[in-house]
């Protein structure tokens, strides 16, 4: 059978799966995207077209309300055990609607800065940092809402709270969009994946942005100079989860990958490609060293104390969400 | 200006100048897409590393070549697949068009030509996403109905094929019809006169005129299908063609992989036009 | 003896414009008969009618005596060879020869036999294999007529088909397509606007006018005996006017120029007080240095030499009379007067004979 | 064969219908109801016109929608300026295999797609790029210069993209018009410039016409070259349809926003026709 | 009197091909001089390098005695009638004719002045608002020629203009041309390869033949006095033979030709066993029904009647001799012949002043 994955760049590596493929007989079609192309395809087969999808945990409830693109899971299928339990009950209580199941949880990590620590190390602390002039023309950061929730937290907003508010989210939205206007000058390129940021900061035409722990550690290894530093009013952390789209058509080679990928070596395997930390329990044991001191030097404990985890968005924030950053974009 | 008319040598000089520097202007950045397809580096960039075969043949990280990536490959399938069924419905399509406009009068054939010319001035992308829409339209009216889901009305392939062949047709048409109106009728009545009857006539005489249009037709259909954007962007579903696929990866930072996919594509375009060229040339 | 082909009040509308008109004629087998008329007179469309690609409003088609109103074209006895000869550019040569052969399910070998032998019969062995673009305009033309004539037609049509060829090539090709016709042994219909690829090679000819035939005869009947004004202006060159009659005895009439010349001339059905056209053709105009030259002449003037357009054999005078006529008097070849210049006195005379008279309104009356 | 002629002419006509109106005519009706929607909650709709009115009174799109038309109809002159010398170089100096050859050339980097094209406008003017390095190698600039990213290497990519759909046109029209109608001009007296004026000019205007059209729509519709070469700034009519669809699964929006863009393509088409009282049918027909 | 244009040894050289080879003419004031010769002659190259288009290899072009070699096109003071006459499609008539004097820069309401005379002045006034292809083609003709005379030019230059008209239109534009120039008393050079518009025309005629003149003269020279066999085939129609010279007395020879006709011919510088080319004209081929009525002539010998060619006043008839020679024959008329048919023995008989010789190989040497 063909398994039809639409996940995240570096999630399902090559020797992965060639080595599912050997080991069970399925193929594996594997289509890279992001969280709101991952939605926008979902939405516009209706959940058809794939067999198993990967979206942050916070954007699963919202659209399932929406539009009912996702099925439950039945974690019975799954083997429980090589999930850090901790980690599973979290996300599966996020991802839950009308008492259904739907995500569980794959890849973790944070966002945060990502900088050539020679040349912006002594400006850039916060995500607000990146519209010093010191490094005018210098920065990067998606054009996404990590943007404008790190954004609000460094002008010392807490937009998490905010969620049950409208008036006050919409409020807190006005202040980033003002902020990232004014920035935008200070802005060399709006980056879209995780490759093109490393191209940027590697070929020194970057030295700071906003962008994913693992892209900082990669690039570590070329220069020592570049690494991974959680900004002073927090990194924000995500889930990357597993769910099943409302008409995939392989369930069955879905659970089989889902098992496979959380066993620990394999789970380590992907570590190694993504650069990211997985919920598999025991994977620990085979990352390899240089990463996990990667991690700590880049979070010490009130760093990770002082993680932002995202919880599940709730319907009706996308759109202004939405218009802040049309006008971001637009502005001149 | 033209030749015979005498003119100062100054004018001459800077008229050829202009010439040559708009056709380095369009040689330009394929030229350095085909160059940095060889550079021994991970990015399509200077400073140059050294030439390599590896983008085309290598099969070691990273540096893993055209022919030994999965990915590319399946998505030049794709595209080849998508593009053949294109070219092969939208000539089809475009051929009889041609003779409709060409060989009857009928109320309204002034409207329909004009709708027929109608997919040239719609951006693709609006083209795709109006299919996108009805084509849910569609599959969920089924659903609600009969609680049956019509796979094949959701993006996918299908549905980037029935895009790209709304558009291309028009071309297939104009290029077939343009062929078909030098068409001497008096050949098939020729045909006539010496005994076949009408679909003998054509088969035998108008089709095998019209063969180099035709050829023509399917060859630039091809082409256009293979590198559509637009229209594939919003209708595409998870076997992501060429393009599509590429875009994908751009979006993701370059490495010379991508050069090295370009450089063939450029040269497996150039030989498919050339061909095509030398085939009309030689009828 | 059935005529090959008979059209019988032949009649064709499109619209509001009737394209032939009550056209009857039959052609005897083995003639050569040629439809003569201006451009949009209809011969085209009666062509088009006897092939089968249009039907007559209302007449009858007969070929060798029997009706072909209800056979398709593919089926009907004739063939017809078009006016920019529609060879078939994707084919050789021995493929267009051999093209109504295949419809007919020939053997191969046997098409091949029968397309050597036409080609042969056309003095063009060999070129079988060649494309049609490889041949010249007279080569072309005659590989048409074999296209046709391997059908062993009853009647082969043939529209204009020297029309596209450059003068020196058409001369040739006039005499070429009589030989054919005489080596084929088939009936020809002919159509053209050049009378004299009409006269040179037929043996009927019909004079076609706004979709009416004005007369069928042999070239001589029609250059020295037409029948209506049209035929005498149309056939050949000739000098034009129009007159009232003054006087009429037996078939000589006396009558006088719009302009007030005075002159002799022959025709029949007119009376005094009637208005008339009257035609004389150049060469049977006489020049003559005295006005002595000229007693046994009905008509006699004198004139100015206007013009003189010398043209060798084909050379004319323009010679102005008093009353200020125009005549064209053909320059005789005896080079008597070559000396002749512009402004010089002349003296001219023609028979009542050769002064054809048609009543005025009687064009295309018949 | 009256009737044999009916069923032909049926048979032809069916594909023709069943495209257009299943993949043209009604798609586009439905794009528009969906237009005329609003979301009340979790999957239930009203007629309404509030997509327009948010499109019409929210001025980063009204902004947009213009920015993106004055673009575009910038980015056609500058194409047919850069176009018409070339065309009439090809058409009417260059002669027999000179010609031929320069027509192709004109071809042939249009047969690979756009995406390339562009890529190798990034490989070019990126900071790192091979121009940024020539202009340090020669001295004229003393560190990385970015090219990417603003208004003017979308506008180079953008008339890069479209020069065939000009240079063609103009090419055809120039080529039919006859050498000795030019050198009647000059044999009665005129001079380059008045030939130009009054009768070259003239003479190409259909060329110049569908030209502009196609160039017109090519880069209103155009995606690829304002998304990776205008990066930041410049925010392309396009770009907003497919980020109501794709990134904010707004279909309601996004309609909308397409149906905008197809009545900005007709009406600017529309009055170029009626500027040049030319059909649409002799123009691209 | 100074010729209004002069060229002097002109040749003009493309790559190897030698297209004008050492050309020499002058054109007197108010003349009208034709070049004729048939297709890819170089007439058109000798045309343009006097308008300017294309630069003499070597030679000089002076137009009223001053060299004009280095004046570029759009100032010298000639004008050209274009082949496909090259009226701006995008302009009305008036525009059309008035566009010179535009460049001339002259005022608007004089430019209408000028344009509405020169319609005038054609006969056509009053279509000055029309489009071109509202024309007719002798219409536009007659503007292409207006356009250019409205500049006063010193000589006007037409390139076959009559090329593309059909053949009533062209016999009809020959007259009126001829009277365009007398009007508008200009220098005309005028381009053909037709010869009867050449001599119907010109009052000076130079044949051309590869690249170079093989005589100038009026048409009566050439036709009754060619001076080279080309012009002696060229100009009118001829029988054509070759032969070997029996005997010269004088300017009278005798000869025989290949397949063995006897015959007296004239023509100078000959010698005994030289190798000749015989030209005699049909028309100058008298028919009689005996021996006995021929008998003043140099030549005669009795044949068979292989065809009749009627074609009104230019009928012919083909003649075959004993020994096989065909002899083309104009057919008098007189009506004396009228009943003759093919078939039948006639008597024909020539002078041998009308059979021009030349000895082989020296076409073209002159
Ligand atoms: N299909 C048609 N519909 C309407 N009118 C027609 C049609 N075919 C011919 N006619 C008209 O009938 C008349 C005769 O046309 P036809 O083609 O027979 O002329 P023709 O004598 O062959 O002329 P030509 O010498 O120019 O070929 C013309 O006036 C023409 O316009
Ligand atoms: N630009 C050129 N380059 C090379 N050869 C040329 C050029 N122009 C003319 N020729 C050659 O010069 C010769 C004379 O050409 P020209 O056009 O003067 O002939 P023409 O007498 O006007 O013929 P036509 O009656 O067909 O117009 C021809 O053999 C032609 O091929
Ligand atoms: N807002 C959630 C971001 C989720 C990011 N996943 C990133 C994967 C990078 N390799
Ligand atoms: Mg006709
Ligand atoms: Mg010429």
């Amino acid at each position: 059978d063909t398994l039809r994955l639409l996940t995240w760049g570096g999630y399902a590596p090559d020797e992965v799966v060639t080595m599912f493929e050997e080991q069970t007989g399925h193929t594996v079609e594997v289509t890279k995207s992001n969280n709101e192309e991952m939605i926008a395809k979902l939405r516009a087969t209706s959940g058809g077209g794939f067999d198993l999808a990967q979206p942050s945990q916070d954007r699963v409830m919202g659209p399932q309300m929406e539009f009912g693109i996702y099925k439950p899971i039945d974690v019975s299928k799954l083997n429980q055990d090589l999930f850090i339990p901790s980690m599973l009950k979290a996300t599966m209580a996020n991802t839950t609607v009308n008492g259904d199941v739907y995500g569980v949880p794959h890849v973790w990590g944070t966002s945060g800065l990502v900088m050539n620590t020679a040349e912006a190390g002594e400006v850039v602390k916060d995500y607000a940092d990146l519209c010093d002039p010191a490094v005018a023309g210098k920065v990067s950061y998606r054009l996404k809402r990590p943007t404008l929730i790190g954004f609000a937290f460094s002008l010392g907003e807490d937009p998490f709270a905010a969620y049950g508010d409208e008036a006050k989210y919409k409020e807190i939205m006005e202040k980033v969009e003002a902020k990232l206007i004014e920035c935008k000058a200070n802005v060399k390129t709006y980056w879209g994946g995780g490759d093109e940021l490393m191209n940027l900061v590697r070929s020194g035409e970057v030295t700071a942005s906003m962008a994913w722990d693992t892209g900082g550690w990669k690039l570590n290894d070329d220069n020592a100079d570049i690494t991974f530093v959680a900004p002073a009013s927090g990194a924000l952390g995500w889930i990357d989860t597993f769910v099943l789209p409302a008409k995939g058509q392989a369930d069955d080679v879905a659970y089989e990958w889902i098992n496979f990928v959380m066993q620990p070596e394999v789970a380590a395997m992907i570590t190694a490609a993504a650069g990211n930390f997985t919920a598999s329990a025991g994977a620990d044991e085979f990352a390899e060293e240089g990463l996990k001191a990667k991690y700590q030097a880049s979070f010490p404990q009130e760093a990770i104390d002082n993680i932002k985890w995202y919880p599940p968005v709730p319907a009706g924030l996308e759109s202004i969400e939405g218009e802040v950053l049309d006008r971001v974009q637009a502005a001149n | 200006m033209i030749p015979t008319i005498p003119q100062s040598r100054t004018v001459r000089i800077v008229y050829g100048g202009y010439v040559a520097l708009f056709f380095l202007y369009l040689a330009l950045p394929l030229t350095v897409v085909a160059v940095f397809a060889f550079n021994d580096s991970q990015f399509p960039s200077l400073p140059w590393e050294g030439f390599t075969w590896n983008w085309f043949f290598g099969d070691t990280r990273p540096q893993i070549g055209v022919f030994h990536e999965r990915g590319i490959l399946g998505a030049v399938g794709t595209s080849a697949f998508v593009a053949a069924c294109v070219a092969v419905l939208s000539v089809a399509v475009g051929t009889t068009n041609a003779f409709l406009f060409n060989r009857y009068d009928f109320r309204g054939k002034g409207l329909l030509y004009v709708l027929m010319l109608l997919p040239l001035v719609i951006p693709g992308i609006v083209l795709g996403i109006s299919i996108l829409v009805f084509s849910s339209t569609l599959a969920n009216g089924i659903w609600d109905l009969a609680q049956m889901d019509i796979q094949a009305l959701r993006p996918g392939l299908l549905l980037v094929i029935l895009g790209q062949f709304s558009f291309i047709t028009t071309i297939a048409t104009l290029v077939i019809s343009a062929r078909l109106q030098k068409f001497d009728r008096t050949l098939e009545e020729a045909a006539l006169n010496l005994g076949a009857d009408r679909l003998t006539a054509v088969r035998t005489i108008t089709l095998p005129f019209l063969a180099p249009a035709m050829i023509g037709a399917v060859v630039v259909a091809f082409l256009m299908s293979f590198e559509n954007f637009n229209t594939t962007l919003m209708l595409v579903g998870s076997d992501a063609p060429l393009t599509i696929a590429m875009f994908d990866r751009l979006k993701e930072g370059s490495t010379p992989l991508l050069n090295a996919v370009s450089l063939l594509l450029m040269l497996g375009s150039s030989l498919l036009a050339l061909m095509m060229i030398l085939f009309q040339r030689r009828s | 003896m059935t005529p090959d082909l008979e059209c019988v009040d032949l009649v064709k509308r499109f619209g509001d414009t009737t394209a032939v008109d009550n056209v009857s004629f039959s052609v005897p087998p083995g003639s050569f008969f040629s439809i003569l008329g201006p451009s949009g007179c209809g011969k085209t469309t009666i062509m088009r009618m006897i092939a089968g690609f249009l039907d007559p409003t209302t007449g009858d088609i007969r070929i060798k005596g029997g009706s072909v109103l209800d056979t398709p074209p593919n089926k009907r006895p004739v063939n017809m060879v078009f006016q920019h000869l529609a060879l078939f550019p994707m084919m050789t040569i021995a493929e267009n020869i051999g093209y109504g052969l295949r419809r007919r399910g020939m053997s191969k070998p046997e098409i091949a036999r029968k397309v050597d032998e036409a080609l042969e019969r056309i003095g063009l062995p060999g070129i079988g294999a060649r494309k049609v673009d490889e041949l010249s305009g007279g080569q072309k033309q005659r590989v048409a007529i074999a296209r046709c004539m391997v059908l062993e037609p009853d009647v082969l049509l043939l529209d204009e088909p020297l029309g596209a060829l450059d003068l020196k090539l058409r001369e040739h090709m006039k005499v070429e397509l009589k030989a054919l016709q005489a080596a084929f042994d088939t009936t020809f219909v002919y159509i053209t606007h050049d009378q004299s690829e009409a006269l040179v090679m037929s043996d009927q000819i019909a004079v076609m006018n706004a979709g009416r035939f004005e007369q069928v005869g042999t070239g001589q009947d029609l250059y020295y005996r037409p029948e209506t004004p049209f035929v005498a202006g149309f056939i050949g060159d000739t000098n034009r006017w129009s007159g009232r009659i003054e006087k009429a005895e037996g078939g000589t009439l006396q009558l006088r120029t719009e302009s007030g010349l005075a002159m002799r001339a022959s025709g029949a059905g007119l009376a005094p007080g009637d208005m008339a056209e009257i035609f004389v053709r150049p060469e049977a105009i006489r020049l003559a240095a005295t006005a002595e030259g000229l007693a046994g002449f009905d008509n006699h003037l004198s004139g100015t030499v206007t013009s003189i357009l010398f043209n060798g054999a084909a050379s004319r005078l323009l010679v102005q009379d008093a009353a200020g006529e125009t005549l064209e008097v053909t320059l005789p070849q005896s080079g008597e007067f070559d000396r002749l210049k512009r402004g010089d006195m002349v003296h001219i005379g023609w028979g009542a004979g050769q002064a054809t008279c048609f009543a005025t309104g009687a064009a295309g009356a018949r | 064969m009256r009737n044999q002629s009916r069923v032909a002419f049926y048979l032809l006509l069916m594909p023709l219908v069943l495209w257009l109106g299943l993949l043209i005519i009604i798609p586009h009706i439905d794009m528009l109801l969906i237009s005329l929607r609003e979301r009340v909650s979790f999957g239930v709709y009203d007629r309404s016109l509030a997509q327009y009115e948010k499109a019409l009174t929210e001025p980063l799109y009204l902004r947009t929608f213009a920015r993106t038309a004055v673009m575009s109809v910038l980015a056609t002159a500058i194409t047919l300026l850069i176009a018409f010398p070339v065309a009439y170089y090809i058409a009417k100096m260059a002669r027999g295999r000179l010609q031929q050859v320069l027509f192709l050339l004109c071809l042939i980097p249009f047969y690979v797609s756009e995406l390339v094209r562009t890529f190798g406008w990034m490989i070019l003017l990126r900071e790192t790029g091979i121009v940024s390095n020539l202009l340090q190698w020669a001295g004229l600039a003393d560190q990385p210069v970015e090219m990417l990213y603003t208004d003017a290497t979308m506008m180079v990519g953008l008339v890069y993209t479209s020069m065939l759909f000009m240079v063609v046109p103009l090419v055809t029209t120039l080529e039919s018009l006859d050498d000795s109608v030019i050198e009647a001009g000059y044999d009665l007296g005129g001079s380059g410039l008045s030939v130009l004026r009054e009768i070259i000019i003239p003479h190409a205007m259909p060329g110049i016409v569908s030209g502009c059209i196609v160039v017109f729509m090519l880069s209103l519709g155009n995606y690829l070259t304002p998304t990776m070469l205008g990066g930041k700034d410049s925010l392309w009519f396009t770009e907003m349809i497919y980020n109501q669809f794709i990134v904010r699964s707004n279909w309601e929006l996004g309609a909308a926003f397409g149906f905008m863009l197809l009545v900005l393509s007709s009406v600017i088409v529309w009055g170029m026709l009626r500027l040049t009282g030319r059909t649409l049918k002799e123009t691209m027909g």
